[in-house]
Parts: structure tokens; sequence; C-alpha cells
């Protein structure tokens, strides 16, 4: 139970992240949906950000030829972010653009409404 | 505090409450924040569409509709309870495993290994980049960045089928997508002309530095690229797509887009290759810290930028006006 | 290093090549590359399963100049070129089999970006199969989960745009679950790569430390594969994404995307976890039950289904359900056999949505009972090829499934005390899949009078009858010769270990 | 330091709880662009440059801009069809 205290970080993490679940299931209305999505992901990289910090050193980019790990931070967990926040944003702007074709058909952003719509389409 | 403000409707408070709330507009005033039916996505606009849209107002059918709202609002609010259950079990779980994780900024946790040893001693002498973090990324782990432009590329796709609309398939709904682009973006405005002129240069010189500098100092393809693609973006709002047609058009985006990410395949698959046959690659490391240093470092990141400033500006477009 | 050992490289690198190119192609073009490029991709495949068979053990290949724990790499074993021989395969039927379906529904300007979410899809499949590092893998669930979305939209109606948005929903939080598992792993090990992610995880058993973090990571990673892929409980999208677009489409994904990440998880539980520790926590029993429970529901689900496309999506289901039973039961002959059946079904289920494409136009192009009377005699070749599917999923002798069957009940003898339940929901699920299927077929010949529909002149479009018939013809070669095909998935579970 | 780190990190759980309760969908994206800022901050104090400016350009960026145009491209639509109805 020892890291409770300090690990604000990945508490946070945690936090945003079922929120931002939440968000992205049980919002009804679309555009939050894709707030969730990326509060979701952001959640996700913090975690994994926190992971690669050590206290008292810089950011990984050598300065002054100073070629030793003891100086400098993980570089894999930014990296692996990197990565992750293009698909994070290539997702959020596919999200976009069905939002906005099922709002040109149904006219509505209200996902329940939609579905109901759909079901008197239907029968 | 509790002094009774005769003018409360101009106070501070109100129109941050009023602002919150979303029907005032600090700057445009009491304009269109929120449009004539109060809460237009919330769910006053079931009521909105129901009596619009619908108009068939045939008694059963109504009749029928309620029954199915009633249906659909039992459902959401037992899927609501559910669903915070579900979220409050996730959390718990999750933050009972955070508990026994490794310490905060603990130099002796696991992932501080060999693996990051390695990068950040023989980083410099084996990619010949400066910025650990994009030799990582571009060289140690090619693939992944490979595979996260292709991301990129299927998401421009995807966008591209939904949105598009054809000059020869539906000149229809191309011509009223002009015509509402024409009618809802600014035409000429001065104050975002004179910024732009301010602004663009100086976004697309910061992106091609970020772009470039990418493996000295932080930054790189995708940032760099995002920032580009913002100036662009910011040109086209000021200037309308007459002036930016001339130099971004569909051809010109495909054809960079196109090869770029060829360049990129080609290049990576001669250092895949040549690394899993140990074959000599022509490759070198170059003087670390100079611009041309680093080997194909500095063309993948140049690549990844035109590739990014190319779908961002894109997405923009598209969702605008339904083309590049 | 022998030449050969380049070819999955070559089939990943090739298969996104070909995507890339096609983006300034027009839709012919792009088309025939897709074609060139899957056939490519099988012969390179079937090379490399020969040679795999031949050498009897697995090799690694690097991405770039440097070794296991720093640079990415990939993994070459029997079972993974036999995946990658059947995915290339599958997929490459299932285009021919629709392909006027395709020219028919997709916007010409847009035919070139189907191609291209079909390249890719077949780029990611490849690499989830063959991948050795767990973030690698991250980034083509990804392009896979856009891609796939991309086909079940890409008719562009109201009702497809709902099912994407549904899948993409259901995806997106498989994806985030599975990003967290993701991240507890690299915390807890400090590697990426799939070997010594698992020697670090060994040590960390053998001296009990972290207990609670591992439990959580197995749970994670399973419940957000088991989302994508659709197992149970979280189904909802299926029958929307795979009733509504086109046919080739829904072969595709039906038969290849799911299976993707089922066979992901079965890589990352040998290869990673160690299934030892994964039968130790209890998640086998879990996947057992969701997968039982499935194979009933869904079975229930699609015999109340007036839809015959909505139906062979719940079936689908169903199906899913058998691979995650065979997962649960806990045991090498379970996991072979769930191997299997994510051959044979996705063999059975493009057999099956192609004909029924078939069948739907010679209908008014409805898909409901009423409509589809006499569709068989209508139009023969799709009457023969559903036949044949509804009797292999009903476990038919000399079909595959048969084969899938029987293995899971083989493999239910040596599970203990899960041998009684996986042989009564067997035999309960034999018996409502031979309800629904059965049904269905006697109502396609069913004669009706000639007047009712105006007479259909069916296009014989002899690149669709060819597909179909190879599509029997493979579900007939697995149904015969099982053997060889069960030995190879032997060999290559015996080399994850 | 842990003071503004902490500080950070509930201003973050602050915009995510706001985001999910505001009635106004432009409030709600422009508290999402403060998100990402405060995000971007924290990934500076984290250590990691690389991420910060890429958050501050696509995060409060790019993604924003997308967001703000569906608005508006939303708006457009609904006022498309609210003249056809008018007819």
């Amino acid at each position: 139970m020892g890291s409770f205290a300090t690990n604000y970080e990945e508490i946070a993490a945690v936090l945003l992240f079922v929120i931002g679940m939440s968000n992205l299931v049980f919002q009804p209305n679309l555009l939050k949906k894709i707030i969730g999505l990326d509060i979701m992901d952001s959640a996700v990289y913090l975690f994994l950000a926190a992971k690669g910090y050590i206290e008292g050193r810089t950011a990984p980019i050598v300065v002054d030829g100073i070629l030793d790990a003891s100086h400098y931070i993980n570089p894999v967990p930014a990296g692996l972010v990197l990565t992750g926040i293009v698909v994070s944003v290539s997702v959020s702007a596919l999200m976009m653009a069905l939002t906005v074709c099922l709002y040109r058909e149904y006219h509505t952003l209200n996902i329940d409404e939609i579905m109901m719509k759909l079901r008197k389409e239907e029968d | 505090m509790s002094k009774k403000n005769p003018n409360y409707r101009n106070s501070f408070a109100d129109k941050f409450t009023r602002w919150v709330k979303g029907d005032y507009d600090p700057i445009a005033g009491q304009m269109e924040m929120n449009a004539p039916d109060k809460e237009v996505f919330g769910d006053e606009r079931i009521r909105y569409v129901h009596l619009h849209i619908v108009k068939s107002n045939n008694y059963s059918e109504r009749m029928f509709e309620e029954g199915l709202a009633k249906n659909v609002r039992r459902f959401t609010g037992l899927y609501k309870v559910f669903g915070a259950i579900v979220a409050i079990f996730i959390a718990c779980l999750l933050l009972w495993t955070v508990s026994y994780l490794p310490k905060f900024g603990d130099p002796n946790a696991p992932e501080n290994n060999e693996v990051a040893t390695r990068y950040i001693e023989q980083g410099l002498s084996e990619t010949g980049a400066v910025n650990i973090v994009t030799g990582m990324i571009l060289d140690y782990r090619a693939f992944d960045t490979f595979g996260e432009s292709c991301v990129l590329f299927v998401a421009s796709c995807c966008v591209l089928i939904l949105l598009r609309v054809d000059k020869d398939e539906d000149p229809e709904s191309r011509a009223i997508e002009d015509m509402n682009d024409r009618h809802y973006e600014p035409r000429n405005d001065t104050i975002l002309q004179k910024v732009a002129n301010f602004l663009v240069p100086l976004m697309i010189v910061f992106g091609i530095y970020v772009v470039l500098n990418g493996h000295i100092s932080p930054g790189g393809g995708f940032s760099g690229g995002a920032i580009i693609g913002s100036g662009l973006i910011l040109y086209l709002t000021a200037y309308g797509f007459e002036k930016t047609q001339r130099f971004m058009n569909e051809k010109v985006v495909k054809a960079l887009t196109v090869g770029a990410l060829t360049f990129y395949c080609f290049a990576k698959s001669y250092s895949f290759y040549t690394g899993a046959n140990h074959l000599h690659s022509i490759i070198t490391p170059g003087t670390p810290g100079n611009i041309l240093s680093a080997g194909l470092i500095v063309y993948l990141n140049i690549c990844v930028g035109i590739v990014v400033a190319c779908t961002m500006y894109s997405f923009y477009t598209l969702f605008r006006k339904g083309g590049i | 290093m022998a030449f050969v050992q380049n070819f999955p490289f070559f089939c990943i690198i090739l298969s996104m090549f070909s995507a890339i190119i096609s983006f300034v192609m027009n839709g012919r073009v792009a088309k025939y590359i897709h074609v060139a490029m899957v056939t490519a991709v099988l012969i390179l495949s079937l090379a490399t399963l020969s040679f795999v068979v031949g050498t009897g053990e697995s090799y690694t290949f690097m991405m770039g100049h440097f070794p296991a724990p720093w640079g990415n790499e990939i993994r070459i074993g029997e079972l993974e070129a036999l995946m990658a021989v059947f995915f290339s395969l599958i997929m490459m039927l299932s285009v021919f089999g629709g392909m006027a379906h395709i020219d028919r529904e997709v916007q010409d300007s847009k035919k070139n970006l189907f191609y291209i979410l079909l390249d890719l899809l077949m780029a990611s499949l490849l690499a989830l199969i063959y991948t050795n590092d767990l973030f690698t893998a991250y980034v083509f669930i990804e392009i896979n989960t856009i891609a796939a979305c991309g086909l079940i939209m890409i008719k562009k109606q109201g009702r497809t745009y709902v099912s994407a948005l549904r899948y993409m929903i259901m995806s997106l939080v498989g994806s985030g679950l599975f990003l967290i598992g993701l991240t507890l792993l690299y915390s807890i090990t400090g590697h990426l790569l799939m070997s010594p992610a698992k020697e670090v995880l060994e040590q960390i058993v053998a001296v009990h430390s972290y207990q609670v973090p591992l439990m959580v990571i197995i749970i994670l990673v399973t419940v957000g594969l088991g989302i994508k892929s659709g197992l149970y409980p979280f189904h909802t999208w299926i029958p929307d994404a795979y009733g509504y677009t086109t046919p080739s489409a829904s072969a595709v994904l039906s038969s290849l995307v799911s299976k993707g990440y089922i066979f992901l998880l079965i890589k990352i539980f040998y290869r990673v976890l160690d299934f030892d520790s994964v039968i130790s926590s209890h998640m086998v029993n879990i996947l057992f039950v969701f997968g039982v429970v499935g194979m009933i529901m869904g079975s229930v689900a699609a015999i109340k289904e007036k839809n015959i496309r909505r139906m062979t999506a719940y079936s689908s289901v169903a199906q899913i359900g058998y691979i995650y039973m065979g997962i649960g039961l806990g045991t090498t002959a379970g996991v072979v056999a769930a191997l299997f059946h994510i051959i044979s079904h996705g063999a059975m289920k493009s057999l099956l949505f192609i004909s029924i494409s078939g069948l739907t136009e010679v209908s008014d192009g409805r898909s409901d009972y009423l409509s589809l009377r006499g569709a068989g005699l209508r139009n023969k070749v799709a009457g023969a090829a559903f036949t044949v599917g509804s009797l292999s999923m009903i476990g038919m002798p000399l079909l595959t499934g048969f084969i899938s069957k029987y293995l899971f009940a083989a493999a239910a003898t040596t599970a203990g005390s899960k041998m009684i339940t996986a042989w009564v929901v067997l035999a309960i699920s034999t018996v409502l899949n031979t309800m629904y299927f059965m049904r269905t077929v006697l109502t396609l010949y069913r004669p009706v009078p000639e007047e009712t529909h105006k007479a259909y002149t069916v296009e014989k479009s002899r690149i669709e009858t060819a597909a179909i018939i190879g599509m029997i013809l493979l579900n007939i070669g697995l149904g015969v010769a099982s053997q060889p095909v069960i030995k190879v998935i032997e060999a290559g579970l015996a080399m994850f270990g | 330091m842990t003071g503004l780190r902490i500080l950070l990190l509930v201003l973050l759980i602050i915009c995510t709880i706001a985001v999910s309760f505001s009635k106004n969908l432009l409030v709600s994206v422009v508290i999402y662009m403060a998100f990402s800022l405060v995000m971007s901050i924290i990934w500076l104090i984290l250590e990691s440059p690389d991420l910060a400016i890429t958050e501050a350009a696509v995060g409060a960026g790019v993604t924003s801009i997308l967001f703000f145009v569906t608005l508006k491209k939303i708006r457009s639509i609904r006022t498309t069809a609210e003249e056809d109805i008018d007819e």
C-alpha cells in the first residue's frame, strides 16, 4: 500500500480514465463522447509518462555530451506516448466525421434519439 | 457582498453564469451562442425535432413514439446506474493496482532497465540523434512509427469516404456545400487578415524549424506537421479557398502524402532488410548536432511532417465543405 | 539467413505499400493492385509455411539493426505462417465473391479508398499475427479497428453510420483497456517485447511480488481484446455491423477481423503472460462461462431473427463463444480446438455471407424469410453454397464444422469439472444451430409460384462462381484432410511456449 | 513542486468533470482545450518536452479546431434543415 501516498499522477490518471470512459460510453451527446474518448486516451498517456519520470533527472536530450544513464529520465514512455497521441487524434477526427454524417441524416446529436428514429425506420 | 446589485443583469457574476450556461458570449454579446430553441443539443432537442421535422401528426404514431420514448428513457436510467457501478468498480480495481506499483520517480523501478540504459548511453553513437526520444521512435522502434503514420493515413481515408462530396456524382449537394461554406465563413475579415499576415509565416517557419530540428531539440515530424497544418488552416480561414487552392488542391495533397509515405516505406524497408540480413547499410549517423546528421531520421521527420500537415489541412477542408 | 525468412516482412510491407500507392490510383487499378497483393501474400506465406514446417523451429526477424530487447521484431513459427496463409486465402475468396456487389454498392470515386482499407486490413492482420512486440500490436490493433469501421460504413446510409459508431465506441473502450493493461505490464516488467517480458514475469511469479498488478493485467488485456472481438455481453454491435454492409466486407469482418484479436490474445497468453498463470488467475474460467453463455444466447437470438443476414451475424456471436469456450477449457487441446475453429469458422462464415448476397439478389434485394422463399431454386450456385455452409455449421461429417465440434468435445474430456457443461452446451448449441439453419435451408428450397417473382436473369459472374466453389472446396478440404492442419497447429503451439 | 503537481492534477479532474456536466457544447470544447493545455504543462514538469510540444500543437490546436469546425458544420446543417421545413 506504500505507493498510494506518492503516486498522485497515477491516481489522477485512473480517475481521468474512468471519467473519460463513462463519458464515452454513457453520455448521450456524440460530441461529448468524443471529448470523453480524448480524455480517456490522455489519461492512459499520463499514466505511461508518469512511469518514465525519475526524480531529479532531466529530459532525454543529450546536453554537453553527458552519456550517463543516471542523468536522464527513461525515454521509452515518451516515445510510446508520442505514437499514441497520433493514434488518438486520428480516431477522434474519424469520430467527428461520423458525427457530422449522423447529424446530416438524423438531425440530432443525441444517440438515444438516433436509435429511436432508427427503430422507427425499421418498423 | 450580499448587497443587491441593481445592475445585476450586467454584473460580472451574471455574465459569467450566463456564459457557463451558454446563452451569453462576452465578446459577441447576446448574439447567437444558443439558437432560438434554448437547449439546442440537450433534451429539448427531442421535442424540437418531433414538433418540426416529424410533421406527420398521426395520433397512433405519436402514441407509439411516446411509448417508445418512455421505454428508451427507462432503459437509459437502468443503463446509467449499471454504468456507474461498472465505472466505480474499474476505478477501485485500478486504484488498488496503483497502490502496488513502484513509487513515483523511483530510479530502481523495473522499467529503468537495460533497455532504457542502452537507448541513453549508446543512442547518440548508434542513431546520431541528440534527442534520444526521436532516435528511439524513428530508429530503434521505427516499425511502430511507420504503423502510426499508417493510422493517420487510414483515418484520412475514412474521413474522405464519409465527407467527400464529388462534383461528378452529386453536383447538387456539392453546390449546396459550396454555398453554405460561402454563407457561413467570414469573407475578407480585415482583422483576421492582418493577424494572419503576421502569424501565418511565423507559424509555418516555426513548424519547419520544429520538423528539421526534431533530432536535435524537442519536437519532430508530428508536432511540427501539426503546427504547419494549423498555419495553413489559419491562412485558409482568413483568405478563403480561392487563394489556398492555388497551392494546396486535392492533387497536391495526394501527391505529397503518397510521395512522403512511399519514401518512408522504401527507406525503412531498406533499413529493415539490411538490418535483419546483417548486410552493410549505407546509412551513417553523421556528426551529432548537425541538421543533416542522424542518418535517415531527419528525412523521415520531414516525411512525417508533410503527411501530418497535409492530413490536418485536408481534415479541416473536408469538414468545412466536403472537398480538399 | 535464408532468403525465404524475409517473406513475412515482405508481406507486411507489400500490403502497406499497395495501400499507399492505391491512394493516387482509380478504382479499377486499385482493385488489380489489391488482387495482386493478396495473391502475392498468399504465395509468400505458403513458401514461409513450407520453410518453417521443413526446419521445424521458429525464428525471429529484426525490424532494424538492433537485436531483441531494443528493436522491434517479428516472430515466425508454424502457427503464424498457417494463419497468414488462411487469412490471405479467405480475404482473396471474400473479395472475389463479392466483386460485383462492390462495383455496384461503392461509389466510383471511393472504390480506391475501399481497396486501401482492405489492403491496410490485410497489413494489420499480418502484423497482429507475426508481431513479437506488444506496442506494435497496439498500433496495428488501431489500424485494424479504423479500417474495419471504414468497411462497415462504406455504403454510406444512416443505418451503417449508426452501426459504425456503435462499433467504434465498443472497440475504443476495448483498446483503452488493452492499452492500460499494456502500461501496467510495462511498469512491472520494463519490456515491450514478448520474450523478454515473459522472462521477467517468470521471475516475478517465482518471488511472488506484484501479484495484484499481474492479475489486473490479465483481466484488462483479456477483457479489452474480448470486447473488441465481440465476446457475448459485448456483442451488441455485431448484428448491425455485419448485417448491413457490402457482402465482401461482411465476410471479411466476421471471418477475419475479430479472429485477429483472438489470435493475438492466445499469443499473449502463451508468449507473455504464461498460460499457467492465466489458468491460476481463474480468468479462463470466466472466459469459459462467457463463451458458454454466448454459445446459447447467440443461437437463441439467431432463432428469433427474421432477417437472414442478421441471423448469420448472430450465429457469429455463438461461434465466437465456441472459440472462447475452447480457450476457457484451460488445456492445450482446448486451445488447439479454438485455433482450428478460428480457421474453420472463417471458411464457413465467409461462404455464408457471400452466398446470402447471391440469394437476396434474386429476391428483390430483400433478406426476410418471406421473400427468400424459393431463392435456392432461382440461384442454384448460391443455394448450394448456403446449404453447404449451413451443414458445416451444424456439424455434418466430412465438412469442417464437424471437425471443430469433434475437437471441442474431445478437448472437454480432459478438462475435469468443465467436461459435462461443455458437452451439454455443445449438444444444445448444435440443436439450436440445426433449428435455425435447417429452417432457412428449407425456406430457400420451398417452391413458389412463378409469378410472385419476376424472372431474374442471374448475372453469371464467373469470378464470383469460382470464388464460391473455392470456398465450398475449402470447407470440404478442411473437413476431409484436417489432420495436417491440426498437426501444424499443435506443433506451432508447442513452439509458442 | 509537489504542490504544483497536485494543483495541476486537480485542475485536470475539474476540467473533465466540467466537460461532463456543461450544457453547452462550445463550452465543453473550450474546457477541453484548457484540459490539453494543463496536460502539456504537466508533461513539461514530467521532463517530457517532446510530449508537451505535441500536446500543445495537437490537443489544444488541431483537435480543438476540428471540434469547432464540426460544431459549425452541424449548425449550418441545422439552419438548412430549418429553412427546408419553413418552405
